[in-house]
């Protein structure tokens, strides 16, 4: 076992992937010999060339269209977005093409393309670095989502995902690459080191897609969240001494709805907390989901904590972010009676 | 107007293109530059892009008025590749009229020729090798047809029935067809560009000897997925055909809209340093030899190279176009590039190969194919007459494997169906 | 009062603004001499001329982006994206400059652009004529969107649409262009010959944005959709004999709550039906809303009738469909207790 | 292999660009071609595009070695305006040290430096009306200083506080001025340029007067956004100027991934029919007697120029990047076009108009109005400590009237601040 941050992780799982399978290419911008903005391909194009490691040209249309295109020669290529928030010029390839391909050819091409990109705030980057959009994706029919909270979590969902033969977007939330966040953006900050989803084997493993983790058991209400809000969640309801049971759902798409209904029906009740602005977010889907399937088993109504349906402010970000606060006022409500 | 700069100036005005005809008017091409057949110098396929950029604003053709093949373009094939063209360019054509006719019957919903433009398909896909992997738009029929895929395996996608190997979730003709070295066709414009060169990266970066072409219509050139392509073809060299069939419309607009009025599309290569040559379409002969020129440039690592057609869309757009309500009906009978079929068919005759007599007999021979492979292909039905797919086929494919989710809603379905008593 | 379908009805919400303010101006793929595809914008460019109502290029991101400047430097446009299905090489142009601008500039300049584009299945148009993309629009803060479902509304929330100085997706339902849909595929097609709904004034007049139409006052159970779907759900309850309250929502964002909670309140029951695919469309947002804000006053759960989570099947688009069918069996669930 | 057309072929290869120099590297730019400054001929700006494609692959140049104006380019500039020029080149650098100082002081979150391409805004800006509308990307602070825009209200944007006039929503240096004809800068690359296609559009409709320019990146070319809004600006003759600063970096990825190996970014005018011009960017006087023509062009309805601005990003891409993790540090010492403050200053001092007293006085004084500025901004507070716009602000302008989500979501925050006891 080693200790790695998310970024370490992840790099971990790309590295990995490149040695067992010459298939595996790495490409997006500034991917290649500075290895990333964030560093998260750092050395790998050292190690397995430029032929498979590479920069490109900044047109994310372009990248996802040419990793289709090379996905259907029989690669499985790994193109990173810088930014989430620089994922729409790429929609139409992956909405109308990597979502279809495998349907509308019957399988005679398929796109087993991994795009991985740093999403979420918390990090002064503004508007347009610190956007949660996987509500765009989940409703796509024929994409996969999926979203670590831990370096563990990061570098085995990483591989399975690529081992997985469909398109799979795999968000990172950037605000826990180095360590996982309390909520108090005016405390200092913490880092991996003495949080055991740091523990990180160096070789091959998976964490299978469409499997929730219960990050920790609980009797009063359920809690699904994932990303970044896993930790500002624990945080928060340790601090408020309520014993809610976290589930950290991990993949939206294809969703662990039994680990859900099994926690909701016990608990009777069920917050859920993104990042991403409220109307539309996945937050909804989840919502509607448990109501449909465990409505008789509800004693409050289903509560959702997000985001404000407003794009990400620079200098008020923390009134944006649900925090501990907006976290701790709807465990009163939920809990109320 | 707060500045001296421009107080002496007139107003500004917007530029609208228009077509020089519309319906009702007498048309005239006489303002279409058609160089004579064989003018165009052929450089060395290892010669750099930057060296013939006079290619892209001339007109490569080989077949003259008189139906012989000249000057440095001429591919020189043998009589029977000749042929062999000309068959398939005929077979496409009957196929075509065949199948929009099954449409205006109700037999399906949708269809869409390549009247005119088959030499653009057909004549490619015999100068390509046979496991070249084509990104086709659309209207490249021919290309499928040109490598031996059965007709009613077509027919059977046409009418979303039984027999369709991509189980009715296409509209007509979005073929896809791997063993034909074929892509699955988009209904998206140009998204088939950036793949085609992906597909082509992967090849070079794996050192396979394959190469990538791809098809677009003039008016999809303007796609950000056009640039990308070309972006990302010149930045790594990849061994791609950039393909683009300037066939004058698109749906009713007139080239104009893509930027004609001001250079060719052939030039767009030269903004990206790459390879760029403008064929008169509608010549088989000059179709294959500037595929077979490009394809070795790419199979040499000189990297992309983009072809402009030049041709004229002969019939509507598709099965839901009326062309009459936006052009001038004269246009295809005064298109000055005539028609490939009748200049293939020249040619042979020209040099003794062929006759009037063997290309009637030809032409029925199609005919009768064609016919043939529609009633085997009715055997599994036509649209919306019951004999589709499993209901349950709908579910299939969305991913690999089917998530609970999809498993549910099939289920759904099924129940529906029951409690509907169907 | 005229007669008109909603296609005419459409066209004569952009005669009467443009010749009303010269400063709106129409433009799309095949809009101009052809005028579009669907004929909505047929005889406006011989009346405006070519500066006001013109062909473009075949770039959605160009529509976009360019209507964008436009509308930046006082024009008012209204750009035709000619199947919903094409929109998606324009999003970044929509949800990053569009829905931005406004805020990101603190209206230094706004968007104020009405994208019209016909949108829905129901034709044998296969997967890239029959989608229904509205739900990643309605996540987008910034954002609003109408969709009308009758010629009256059509034209009336057209103009507000255009008179808005926000950027409005104003999605048409195709299949209802000629006619009120029954959901019957193997029945005669209807006209709007006899519906109301089909009485139009030939001139000026609004339908404001944000405000329901309560289609069908009924007790059992309140019934929210929109488009095409109004139609179907009323055929069918009428076939049923259901005494449903079919509220048409006519605008997505923002939403007349007040009508969806008073109607809720009523019945203590909700359905939602649309086309679009099921997971993290609209009707999920719509079942959160009425979950958190009508809990306690809700006899059964939240029903959820949809299109299914798949591309849109050519052939077999009458199984995707979320026709009478669908609709009962989900009526049958939730009437049940 | 199936096919004989490629047996005896080599494999396939990938070719990746790799920049001539990395960290630790001598840097020898002995290969960058810097033609002599006068050569490059002026065409009357009514002549077509396509009758000066050899400026495409230039370079326009005025100032020569010896700081002195020659050859037709000269744009013949009175002294005052030449001083103007060097002193808003000075202050907007100036500006960026401090302000570069200021983050590295946590101060604010984020800044990005136009060190050495100063000439690319400045003396465009001193060469447009005052009116003509720009589109810029996040290297162009030059025009607002050129157009005396307040400083310190500049900062009060770069520091979110509560005298930013766009309430600390947007990241640093993501202005907005309409007053000074700047359009409000989006974090994403490149979507600008359609909309300042759009702008000069409506312009051009109304029969105004006023053209509009765009500025993206040599990276940001790549994006589909630029092809979209050269086809649209192409097709309807758009009064408008396309700048691309060609500082042959973005980020840490050179040139060569945005096409630069195969041909230079000028040349993409060529596939589109645009004017094109390659001008020396560190040379203002080339700048602005390019820009000036591109104007008189766009005045007069002959449509579109781009104008591709070869220089380099003598900082690092943003005060998030650390530049020496990629390339040579020697890199910006060794570029042959030097520095564009020094050339100016070279120039006025060769034609007697300035002397080095002067120009140390004015680099001083533009320090001090940049520290009496930063004085004046902090008074309304810096980023992080308190002084920012008051809560209620982030709710408003999502859309002109607040809908009832936002005022419930505006509502529930207040609550929360309250709840939380502050
Ligand atoms: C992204 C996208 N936008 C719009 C359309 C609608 N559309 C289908 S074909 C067509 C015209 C294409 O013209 P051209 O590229 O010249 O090809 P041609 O039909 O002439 O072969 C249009 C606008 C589409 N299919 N996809
Ligand atoms: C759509 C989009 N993709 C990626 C980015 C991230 N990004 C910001 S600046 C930049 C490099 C741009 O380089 P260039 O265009 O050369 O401009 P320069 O910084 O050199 O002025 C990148 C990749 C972005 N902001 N927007
Ligand atoms: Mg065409
Ligand atoms: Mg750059």
């Amino acid at each position: 076992m080693a200790h790695m941050n998310m970024i370490q992780a992840i790099n971990s799982a790309m590295d990995v992937m490149m040695a067992r399978d010459p298939d595996v290419i790495v490409m997006g911008e500034d991917v290649g010999y500075f290895g990333g903005v964030f560093r998260a391909t750092a050395g790998l194009q050292a190690k397995y060339g430029k032929t498979r490691v590479f920069d490109t040209p900044i047109t994310e249309c372009g990248i996802i269209g040419v990793a289709v295109g090379m996905g259907a020669y029989g690669l499985r290529p790994v193109p990173e977005i810088q930014f989430a928030d620089y994922i729409y010029p790429a929609l139409d390839q992956l909405v109308s093409e990597a979502a279809r391909l495998r349907y509308r050819s019957n399988a005679d091409f398929i796109a087993p393309i991994t795009v991985r990109s740093p999403f979420g705030g918390g990090i002064f980057g503004g508007q347009t670095h610190s956007q949660s959009p996987e509500g765009i994706f989940t409703h796509v029919s024929g994409l996969k989502t999926v979203i670590p909270s831990t370096p563990y979590d990061a570098k085995g969902l990483l591989i399975a995902a690529i081992e997985d033969n469909d398109p799979v977007i795999f968000f990172e939330p950037k605000r826990i690459y180095n360590g996982p966040f309390h909520g108090h953006y005016d405390r200092p900050a913490r880092t991996w080191a003495d949080h055991p989803g740091a523990e990180v084997p160096e070789g091959y493993y998976k964490v299978p897609l469409g499997k929730a983790a219960v990050v920790r058991p609980g009797e009063a209400v359920t809690i699904l969240c994932y990303g970044t809000m896993v930790h500002v969640v624990a945080t928060t309801i340790e601090e408020l001494g309520v014993d809610a049971e976290i589930i950290d759902l991990r993949t939206l798409v294809p969703l662990d709805i039994e680990a859900i209904e099994e926690s909701v029906r016990k608990t009777g009740r069920c917050m859920i907390v993104h990042e991403a602005t409220r109307t539309g977010g996945f937050g909804a889907e989840l919502s509607a989901l448990v109501t449909e399937r465990c409505f008789y088993h509800l004693e409050a109504p289903v509560e959702r904590v997000t985001g404000f349906d407003t794009p990400y402010p620079h200098s008020l970000e923390w009134a944006y972010f649900p925090g501990p606060v907006r976290i701790g006022e709807a465990l009163k409500k939920i809990l109320k009676d | 107007m707060t500045d001296a700069r421009r107080s002496n100036l007139p107003p500004l005005s917007l530029h609208v293109p228009e077509p020089r005809f519309r319906p009702g008017d007498e048309v005239d091409f006489g303002d279409i530059a058609v160089p004579p057949a064989g003018a165009a110098r052929r450089p060395d396929t290892a010669d750099p892009a930057s060296s013939f950029h006079e290619l892209a604003y001339s007109l490569v053709r080989v077949l003259d008025d008189e139906g012989r093949a000249v000057g440095p373009w001429d591919p020189r094939l043998s009589p029977d590749t000749l042929r062999a063209m000309l068959r398939d360019m005929a077979l496409t054509r009957a196929f075509d009229e065949r199948m929009f006719r099954a449409q205006r019957q109700g037999k399906t919903s949708f269809y869409m020729k390549s009247t005119g433009e088959e030499a653009v398909a057909v004549a490619a896909a015999h100068a390509l090798a046979s496991d070249d992997m084509c990104f086709p738009s659309y209207r490249q029929q021919g290309i499928l047809i040109a490598r031996g895929h059965p007709l009613a395996g077509l027919m059977n996608q046409i009418y979303s029935n039984k027999g369709d190997t991509l189980k009715g979730r296409q509209l007509p003709i979005m073929y896809s067809a791997r063993d034909y070295g074929f892509f699955s066709i988009s209904g998206n414009l140009t998204t088939q560009y950036p793949q085609a060169v992906g597909w082509a990266m992967a090849s070079a970066a794996k050192g396979d000897s394959r190469i990538a072409a791809t098809w677009c219509g003039e008016g999809s050139t303007a796609e950000g997925d056009f640039h990308s392509a070309l972006t990302f073809a010149t930045v790594y060299r990849a061994p791609v055909i950039f393909n683009v069939v300037n066939n004058q419309w698109a749906i009713s607009s007139f080239s104009g809209f893509a930027g004609a009025e001001a250079t060719t599309f052939a030039a767009r290569a030269i903004g990206y340093g790459i390879a760029g040559l403008r064929v008169d379409g509608n010549d088989p002969l000059a179709v294959h030899a500037a595929t077979q020129w490009a394809a070795e440039r790419a199979r040499t690592n000189q990297g992309p190279t983009l072809i402009e057609h030049f041709t004229y869309r002969a019939e509507g757009h598709s099965t839901s176009d009326d062309p009459s309500a936006y052009r001038s009906a004269q246009e295809y009978s005064h298109w000055p590039l005539g028609d490939p079929v009748v200049r293939l068919k020249q040619h042979l005759i020209a040099i003794g190969e062929w006759d009037a007599e063997r290309h009637a007999a030809m032409d029925l021979e199609c005919a009768e194919r064609v016919k043939a492979a529609q009633k085997e292909a009715e055997k599994n039905g036509i649209l919306g007459h019951g004999m589709h797919q499993p209901f349950e086929t709908m579910f299939e494919g969305v991913f690999e494997e089917m998530p609970w989710h999809l498993k549910e809603q099939c289920q759904q379905m099924i129940d529906e169906r029951k409690a509907a008593g169907i």
